[in-house]
C-alpha cells in the first residue's frame, strides 16, 4: 500500500509548526476542553481571553500584541502532555493551564525543561513541592486553604464533629487529605467519611449518611453540579446542620444550580467575584456579560494568569522567557501597579501563592462576604 | 431500621429512574438486536435542546418545550432509524453498535459545544416538596418518576399485548421474515419502535433533568447505570428494565450506606458480572436458544 | 457390519412443541442413510441435536458405542464426524483453496505447531486432490464468494471431506443444484463411500437423489419414524404415500 | 429468524493473492518504520513526540483489531488492558528496579492472563456477553487504580517514569525514544502479520465469518475466541508499557471507558479487519486531534462524524476506501460478492 508513504509526507506536513510572528507575544493556554474537566477548563479559557482583549485594548504588553491559542488538554495526560510540549516548539513565551493535577502533573517537566513559565489553575497541594522553579499557581493550593477552614470550624462554627463529603479526584481527594489532619489538629471528630463520584448525579444515599452520622456540621468539597445535587438533596433529607464549603461551595454556578437549598451555606472563599473589591465585581460584571454565565474562581484565575504574564514582563522590561520566571519568583504584585492582578498577590519561592481571602455566607441566593482573612505571612 | 427504609426508598426513587433510562435499551434491542449506546445521550439531549430553544428564539419555555422535544423526536427517533440504523443494518450489527458509540460522542460534544460546558437548571413540572413515607423522605419528583416508570412499562406490555398495532410491532422484532410475509409493514413498525424509544427518552430527559440538572455528561452516568440495569433485568424484555432499574437502584444505595463509598459503583457492576455468570439471560429475560 | 452412529429415543421440544419425538435409529458403517419427510417432520433438528448444535431434551447419541449426547460441534468434527448446513455455509471471503485448507486444519498438528508451522498446514496437496475430483480446479483461487450456486455447494461438500471423516451428514445436499452437478455430485458421493468406506447420513427433499443414492431410507413425520426401509420398500409404503409422497 | 451466518460485515480480510513469506503488507510495513526512523529529523520534539504516540496508540489499537476486526468481538476494555500494561511497568520499573524489558514482557504475559480469565465465562455464554463483562471489568480496573492509593498514587499518578536504556544507549531524548518506540511497534506488527497469515488467522476469520460452520469444521471456536481476545489484550499491555515511559506519568484517566470506546472507534475508523488498518485509525484519533487544534474541542465531533460516515458509506474504514479505489484503479476485481 502506497498509502503510508502518503501518510509519511502528510504527517511532516501537518506536524511541522508554523513560523511563529515575531512581533507578537504568544501565550499558549493548554487547558481542559473537553473530558471531566471542562467546565472548569472553559471558565478559565474565558477568563484568559478577556484578559487578552484586555491587554491589547489598551497597547499590549511592551507595545506589543499578546497572541494567546488554546489547546485543549482532553483532560488527559498524555494530550496534554503534546500540547505543552507543541507550545513550547512555538516558541510560548509562557503556558497557562492546566487545571486538573495529572495533567499538570504530567506537563510540567516539558516546561521546566524549556525553562518557561507554567502559570496553571490547579489547587492540589503536591505539584509546587517537587521544586519545579516554573510552576505558577493561580489561587492559594488546598495546603493554604484548608487550615482556615479548619479553624473555621472550630472558633466560628464551634463543630465538635464534621461530616466530610468529597469528590474522589484529584481535586477533591487533595482537598480531603488536607483538611483531615487540619481537623485533627483543631480537636475535631470526623464523624463520617463520604467519597462521591466525579458526575455523580444521586446523592440520596450520601445525603442520609451524613444525616445519620449526626455530625455538628458539614463540609463540603465537591465540583459545581456535584455540589448543588448534594445540597438539594440534604434539603430533601432534612439535614439542618451548617454546611461548610471551601470556594466552589459559595461559587456563582453552585448558587444558581442549588437555588434555595444552597441558602445558609457558609465557608471560604479563595476567589470570588462577589468579593468586597470592586476589581473583582467588576470583572465578574464584564465576564457575565461576555460570556452570558458567571464567571466561577477558574475564570478569574485565567484572567490573573495572563496579568502575571504582564505584570512580570513589563517589570523585566523585556521578553524574556527565563527571566519572566526568574521576576515572577517570590514577588509580590499589588494592584495598585497592576489592576488586572485584581488583589494584591505574593508569590513564594515554589509558586504557592498567598494573597487576602474571605469567609462567606450565602443570603437569599447571593453570596454574602462577611470577613476577610488576612494573608497567611502577612 | 428506619435507616434501612430511608436508603430503600431513596434506591427505589433513583431505580426508578435508571428504570426509565433502560426501556430504551430493551427496545432497541428487541427491534435491531443491537445495544445503543449512546442510550445516557438519548436521555440527555431533550432536555437541552428545549433549553437551547428557549435561549435562541428567546421562546416562553412551553414552546421551548415543543420545539425541543419535536426536534429530538423528528431527529433521534426517525432520523437516527433513516439515516444511521437503516444503511447499517445490513452490515451486521456490530458497526450499528459502534456506530452509537460515535454518536453518543456526537450528541455529547454536541450539546457542549452547541449549548454549555456548564450544567443548567431545568424547570420542574412538579412541585419539589418532600412528603414522608415509612419516616423517609421522598420528593414529589421522585414519586412522579417511579409512577411514570411503572406507567410506561405498562402502558407498553399493553400495546404491544393488546393492539393490533402492538402486536404487529412485536411480530416484527421477533421474525421480520415472517411478518413481512404476512404482509405487516416491517419497516414502519422499526420506525414506530424507535419514534417510542425517543419519546421515551423525551419522558425520561424532562422527568430527570430537573433533579440532576440537564449537562452534557450526563449521559455517561445515566446510560452506564441504564446499561447494568437492562442487563440485569434481562436485555429482552422490557419489563426486564423496570426490575433491573430498581434493583441497581437499591443495591447502589445500600453499597453508598454500607460499603466502602469510593467502591460504591463497583458494587452494581460485580452485580452484573454475577448475573452474567448465573443467570445470563436477565433476572426477567428469557432464555434465548442457541441457533443454528 | 458395526454400528457407527447410533440414536435411541431422542426427544427435542421447543417450548410445548415437539420437533423431534422419540427418534431411534443406528447407521452401519459404510452405509449412505436417507432421512426424508415433509417440512418441518424435524429433520434439520435431528441433525442439530445429534451434532451437537442443540441440546436434546433427552435421549442418546453414540459414536462407534461411546457417547456424544450434547458433545461441542467442534469436538465431535475432530472425532470424525462431518457435516454440511441446509443453507450454503462456505467462508465467501476465502478462496476455495483457502476455505478448504480451513476445513482441514484443525485435524493436522497441534495448536502450537499450527501458529508457528507451515501456512497451509501441509494440506496444500490435498486441498488440491479435492479440487481436481470436486471439478472446481480452474476455481482454486477465486473467492469463495463469488461462485455459483451449485460450484459453492460441491465446494461445501468438498469441505466435509478434507478430514477424512468416518461419518458425514448432509443436510440437503441438492437443494439448488441443477440437473447436470447434481449427477455429478452424486457420482462424487458415492465415490468417496466406496473408495473411503465413509459412512453417510442424507438429509433430503429431492425424492430421485436419495431413492438413487441411500441403501436404506427412513421417513419422519411428526418428529417420529414413520418408516424404515430400502427405497423400495418405502416408496411402497402406504404409510407414507399417505403422509409425504402422497403430496 | 436471522440467518445462520453472523453477518458482521464490519470487516474483510485482506486479498491473500500473494502466496510467498513476503507480501505487500509485509513490505508496507517495513518501508513505514524505514520512514518513520527517520521522519522525525528537524520536526521538533512535539511532532517527534506525537509520532510516538501514535505508534503506540496503534499497537493498542492493533490487538483490539485482532479481537475485534479479525475475531469480531466487542471488547470494551482495551484502554483497561493498557492501563493494566501501564501502571505494571511503571510500579516495576519506579518502586522495584526492575529492568523495561522484563516489565514489558510481564504487562503482556499478565494482559493476556487476565484476558483468558475474563474471556473465559463471558464466552461461554455468548460472544456478546464480552461486551458486558469487558465494560464491567474495565470501570472496575479504573476504579482499583484511582483507590489503591497506596500502590497506584490513586488520582495523583505516578510520576518520573524513567525511560529504558538500548544496550547501554540512554533512550531519554525524544528522538531517541521515538526510534525505540518505532522498533518495538514493527516487531509487534510483523509478529501480528505473521499471526493472521498462519492457520490460526485463517481460523480468527472462520469463526467471525460463520461461528458454527467453523465448529462444523472442527475449529475449536472457544479457544480460538478466547485466544483472539487475550493476544488482543497483550497488546494492549505492550501499549501501556510503552505509554508510561512516553508520557513518564500515568493517571486513570487515559485508561477509563471512554477511552476504550475510543478505541474502538479508532480500529473501525482505520479498517477492521486489515492489518495496517490500527496505524489509519490511531492517526485519525491520535494524531488528528493535533491537526484540528484551531478548532478547539470541535475535533471530536469531526473524528466522530467521520467515523459515524464511514460506517454508513464503508463499514470497512479507510482501508476499505482505498482498497475500493485501489480496485477501480487499476480495474482489478476480486470475487466480490
Amino acid at each position: 500500500m502506497k498509502s503510508k508513504l502518503a501518510i509519511a509526507a502528510m504527517l511532516a506536513a501537518g506536524l511541522a509548526l508554523p513560523a511563529s510572528a515575531q512581533d507578537k507575544i504568544k501565550l499558549v493556554d493548554v487547558i481542559e476542553l473537553s473530558g471531566a474537566g471542562a467546565t472548569a477548563g472553559t471558565n478559565f479559557k474565558n477568563g484568559a481571553d478577556l484578559a487578552v482583549a484586555d491587554i491589547n485594548a489598551k497597547g499590549g504588553i511592551l507595545g506589543k500584541q499578546v497572541e494567546i491559542v488554546h489547546y485543549d488538554s482532553q483532560t488527559n495526560p498524555g494530550n496534554t502532555r503534546a500540547a505543552v510540549q507543541r507550545g513550547i516548539d512555538e516558541g510560548a513565551y509562557a503556558i497557562l493551564g492546566p487545571v486538573f493535577s495529572g495533567p499538570i502533573a504530567a506537563s510540567m517537566q516539558i516546561s521546566q525543561r524549556a525553562e518557561t513559565a507554567q502559570i496553571v489553575a490547579g489547587e492540589a497541594a503536591g505539584f509546587t513541592k517537587q521544586g519545579n522553579p516554573y510552576i505558577f499557581r493561580t489561587s492559594l493550593s488546598q495546603a493554604a486553604a484548608m487550615p482556615k477552614i479548619a479553624k473555621y470550624l472550630k472558633d466560628t462554627v464551634k463543630a465538635g464533629s464534621v461530616a466530610v463529603v468529597w469528590v474522589n479526584n484529584d481535586f477533591g481527594k487533595g482537598g480531603r487529605d488536607a483538611i483531615l489532619p487540619e481537623l485533627e489538629k483543631a480537636g475535631i471528630k470526623v464523624a463520617v467519611d463520604v467519597a462521591t463520584e466525579q458526575g455523580q448525579a444521586d446523592f440520596a444515599a450520601d445525603a442520609i449518611k451524613v444525616k445519620n452520622s449526626n455530625a455538628d456540621a458539614v463540609f463540603v468539597y465537591l465540583n459545581e453540579e456535584e455540589s448543588a445535587r448534594f445540597l438539594r438533596a440534604a434539603k430533601q433529607q432534612g439535614i439542618t446542620k451548617p454546611m461548610i464549603g471551601e470556594t466552589t461551595l459559595l461559587g456563582a454556578k453552585v448558587l444558581e444550580l442549588a437555588g434555595d437549598a444552597a441558602n445558609g451555606v457558609r465557608g471560604h472563599v479563595g476567589l470570588s467575584t462577589d468579593a468586597p473589591i470592586p476589581a473583582l465585581q467588576e470583572f465578574g460584571k464584564r465576564y457575565r456579560e461576555k460570556y452570558g454565565f458567571a464567571s466561577d474562581h477558574n475564570g478569574i484565575k485565567g484572567y490573573m494568569a495572563v496579568h502575571m504574564v504582564k505584570w512580570a514582563t513589563e517589570k523585566q522590561k523585556k521578553i524574556d522567557r527565563k527571566g519572566l520566571a526568574d521576576t515572577l519568583r517570590g514577588a509580590t504584585i499589588k494592584a495598585s501597579e497592576e489592576p488586572g492582578i485584581l488583589m494584591d498577590t505574593v508569590i513564594e519561592q515554589n509558586g504557592d501563592l498567598d494573597r487576602e481571602s474571605f469567609l462567606a455566607e450565602v443570603i437569599d441566593g447571593k453570596q454574602v462576604i462577611n470577613t476577610t482573612l488576612p494573608r497567611i505571612k502577612p | 431500621m428506619a435507616e434501612f427504609t430511608a436508603y430503600l426508598i431513596a434506591g427505589i426513587a433513583t431505580g426508578a429512574i435508571y428504570a426509565l433510562a433502560a426501556i430504551g435499551f430493551t427496545l432497541v434491542w428487541q427491534t435491531s438486536q443491537t445495544i445503543n449506546f449512546a442510550q445516557g445521550e438519548f436521555v440527555m439531549l431533550p432536555a437541552v435542546l428545549v433549553l437551547l430553544a428557549v435561549k435562541l428564539f428567546g421562546a416562553p419555555l412551553w414552546l421551548g418545550a415543543l420545539i425541543g422535544i419535536f426536534a429530538f423526536i423528528l431527529i433521534f427517533g426517525a432520523g437516527f432509524k433513516l439515516v444511521v440504523v437503516d444503511p447499517m443494518i445490513r452490515h451486521g450489527v456490530l458497526p450499528l453498535a459502534i456506530a452509537t458509540m460515535a454518536l453518543s460522542i456526537i450528541m455529547k460534544e454536541g450539546a457542549k459545544d452547541g449549548f454549555s460546558a456548564e450544567a443548567q437548571n431545568f424547570p420542574s413540572f412538579v412541585p419539589t416538596s418532600t412528603i414522608e413515607v415509612f419516616g423517609a423522605a421522598i420528593s414529589l419528583q421522585h414519586l412522579t418518576i417511579i409512577a411514570c416508570a411503572f406507567a410506561v412499562i405498562g402502558a407498553l406490555q399493553w400495546f404491544v399485548g393488546g393492539t393490533r398495532l402492538g402486536r404487529q410491532m412485536q411480530a416484527t422484532a421477533q421474525n421480520p421474515t415472517v411478518a413481512r410475509i404476512l404482509g405487516i409493514p416491517v419497516e414502519r413498525m422499526v420506525l414506530l419502535t424507535f419514534v417510542i424509544n425517543a419519546a421515551l427518552a423525551v419522558v425520561a430527559s424532562v422527568l430527570i433533568s430537573p433533579i440532576y440538572l440537564a449537562k452534557f455528561s450526563n449521559g455517561e452516568v445515566i446510560g452506564l447505570f441504564a446499561f447494568i440495569a437492562a442487563i440485569v433485568g434481562g436485555f429482552n424484555q422490557v419489563r426486564g428494565a423496570l426490575v433491573g432499574g430498581l434493583v441497581v437502584g437499591v443495591i447502589d444505595s445500600l453499597a453508598a450506606a454500607y460499603i466502602s463509598s469510593s467502591y460504591r459503583l463497583a458494587v452494581p457492576l460485580v452485580l452484573l458480572v454475577v448475573i452474567i455468570l448465573l443467570k445470563p439471560e436477565g433476572l426477567m429475560g428469557r432464555k434465548e436458544e442457541r441457533r443454528v | 457390519m458395526s454400528q457407527v452412529l447410533e440414536v435411541s429415543n431422542l426427544h427435542k421440544a421447543f417450548g410445548g412443541i415437539k420437533a423431534v419425538d422419540g427418534v431411534s435409529f443406528s447407521v452401519k458403517e459404510g452405509e449412505i442413510l436417507g432421512i426424508i419427510g415433509p417440512n418441518g417432520c424435524g429433520k434439520s433438528t435431528l441433525f442439530n441435536c445429534i451434532l451437537g448444535q442443540l441440546e436434546p431434551t433427552e435421549g442418546a447419541v453414540k459414536l462407534d458405542g461411546r457417547d456424544i449426547t450434547n458433545m461441542r460441534p467442534s469436538a465431535l468434527n475432530r472425532l470424525g464426524v462431518s457435516r454440511t448446513f441446509q443453507l450454503l455455509q462456505v467462508f465467501p471471503e476465502l478462496s476455495v483453496r483457502e476455505n478448504l485448507i480451513l476445513a482441514g486444519q484443525e485435524h493436522q498438528g497441534s495448536m502450537l505447531s499450527r501458529l508457528f508451522g507451515a501456512r497451509d498446514a501441509g494440506l496444500t496437496d490435498k486441498a488440491e486432490q479435492m479440487i481436481g475430483f470436486f471439478k472446481l480446479g480452474h476455481l482454486a483461487d477465486a473467492k469463495a464468494g463469488g461462485l455459483s450456486y451449485g460450484q459453492q455447494k460441491l465446494l461445501d461438500a468438498a469441505m466435509a471431506f478434507m478430514a477424512g471423516p468416518r461419518l458425514v451428514l448432509l443436510d440437503e445436499p441438492a437443494g439448488g443444484v441443477n440437473l447436470t452437478m447434481l449427477g455429478d455430485l452424486k457420482e462424487r458421493l458415492r465415490a468417496i463411500n466406496a473408495e473411503q468406506g465413509a459412512t453417510f447420513v442424507v438429509i433430503e427433499h429431492n425424492m430421485d437423489f436419495v431413492m438413487s443414492l441411500c441403501s436404506r431410507v427412513i421417513v419422519l413425520a411428526e418428529g417420529k419414524v414413520l418408516a424404515e426401509g430400502t427405497p423400495a420398500e418405502v416408496r411402497a409404503n402406504p404409510a407414507v404415500i399417505e403422509a409425504y409422497l402422497g403430496h | 429468524m436471522s440467518a445462520p451466518a453472523t453477518t458482521n460485515d464490519l470487516s474483510r480480510p485482506r486479498g491473500r493473492a500473494l502466496p510467498g513469506l513476503i507480501d505487500g503488507t509485509l513490505v508496507t510495513l517495513l518501508l513505514g518504520a524505514a520512514i518513520l526512523w527517520f521522519a522525525p529529523v528537524g520536526m521538533g520534539r512535539y511532532g517527534t513526540y506525537v509520532l510516538s504516540l501514535w505508534l503506540v496508540m496503534s499497537i493498542a489499537v492493533m490487538g483490539l483489531n485482532l479481537t475485534l476486526g479479525y475475531a469480531g468481538l466487542k471488547s470494551l476494555a482495551q484502554a483497561a488492558f493498557m492501563g493494566l500494561g501501564a501502571y505494571t511497568t511503571a510500579l516495576l520499573t519506579t518502586k522495584l528496579g526492575v529492568s523495561w524489558y522484563a516489565a514489558f514482557a510481564l504487562s503482556g504475559l499478565l494482559t493476556f492472563a487476565v484476558g483468558i480469565v475474563l474471556g473465559f465465562p463471558a464466552l461461554r455464554v455468548k460472544a456478546h456477553y464480552l461486551a458486558f463483562v469487558t465494560l464491567a471489568f474495565s470501570t472496575l480496573i479504573w476504579l482499583i487504580l484511582r483507590n489503591e492509593q497506596w500502590l497506584t498514587g490513586g488520582v495523583f499518578g505516578i510520576s518520573n517514569i524513567n525511560r529504558p536504556d538500548f544496550f547501554g544507549i540512554k533512550l531519554f531524548g525524544a528522538l531517541e525514544f521515538h526510534r525505540f518506540v518505532v522498533a518495538v511497534t514493527l516487531i509487534l506488527a510483523v509478529a501480528q502479520w505473521w499471526l493472521i497469515r498462519s492457520p490460526w488467522g485463517r481460523a480468527f476469520t472462520a469463526l467471525r465469518e460463520n461461528p458454527i460452520r467453523a465448529a462444523s469444521l472442527g475449529i475449536d471456536t472457544r479457544a480460538y475466541t478466547l485466544l483472539a481476545f487475550a493476544i488482543g489484550s497483550a497488546y494492549a499491555g505492550f501499549a501501556g508499557a510503552l505509554y508510561a515511559p512516553l508520557v513518564e506519568f500515568i493517571d486513570p484517566s487515559p485508561f477509563s471507558l471512554s477511552q476504550s470506546f475510543f478505541l474502538l472507534l479508532m480500529v473501525v475508523a482505520g479498517g477492521a479487519g486489515y492489518l495496517l488498518g490500527p496505524f489509519v485509525g490511531a492517526l485519525l484519533g491520535v494524531v488528528l486531534p493535533e491537526w484540528l487544534r484551531f478548532a478547539g474541542s470541535l475535533y471530536l465531533i469531526i473524528f466522530a462524524s467521520i467515523v459515524l460516515l464511514l460506517l454508513i458509506a464503508c463499514p470497512q474504514g479507510v482501508s476499505g476506501l482505498l482498497e475500493r479505489g485501489w480496485t477501480k484503479l487499476t480495474g482489478r476485481r476480486g470475487g466480490t460478492r
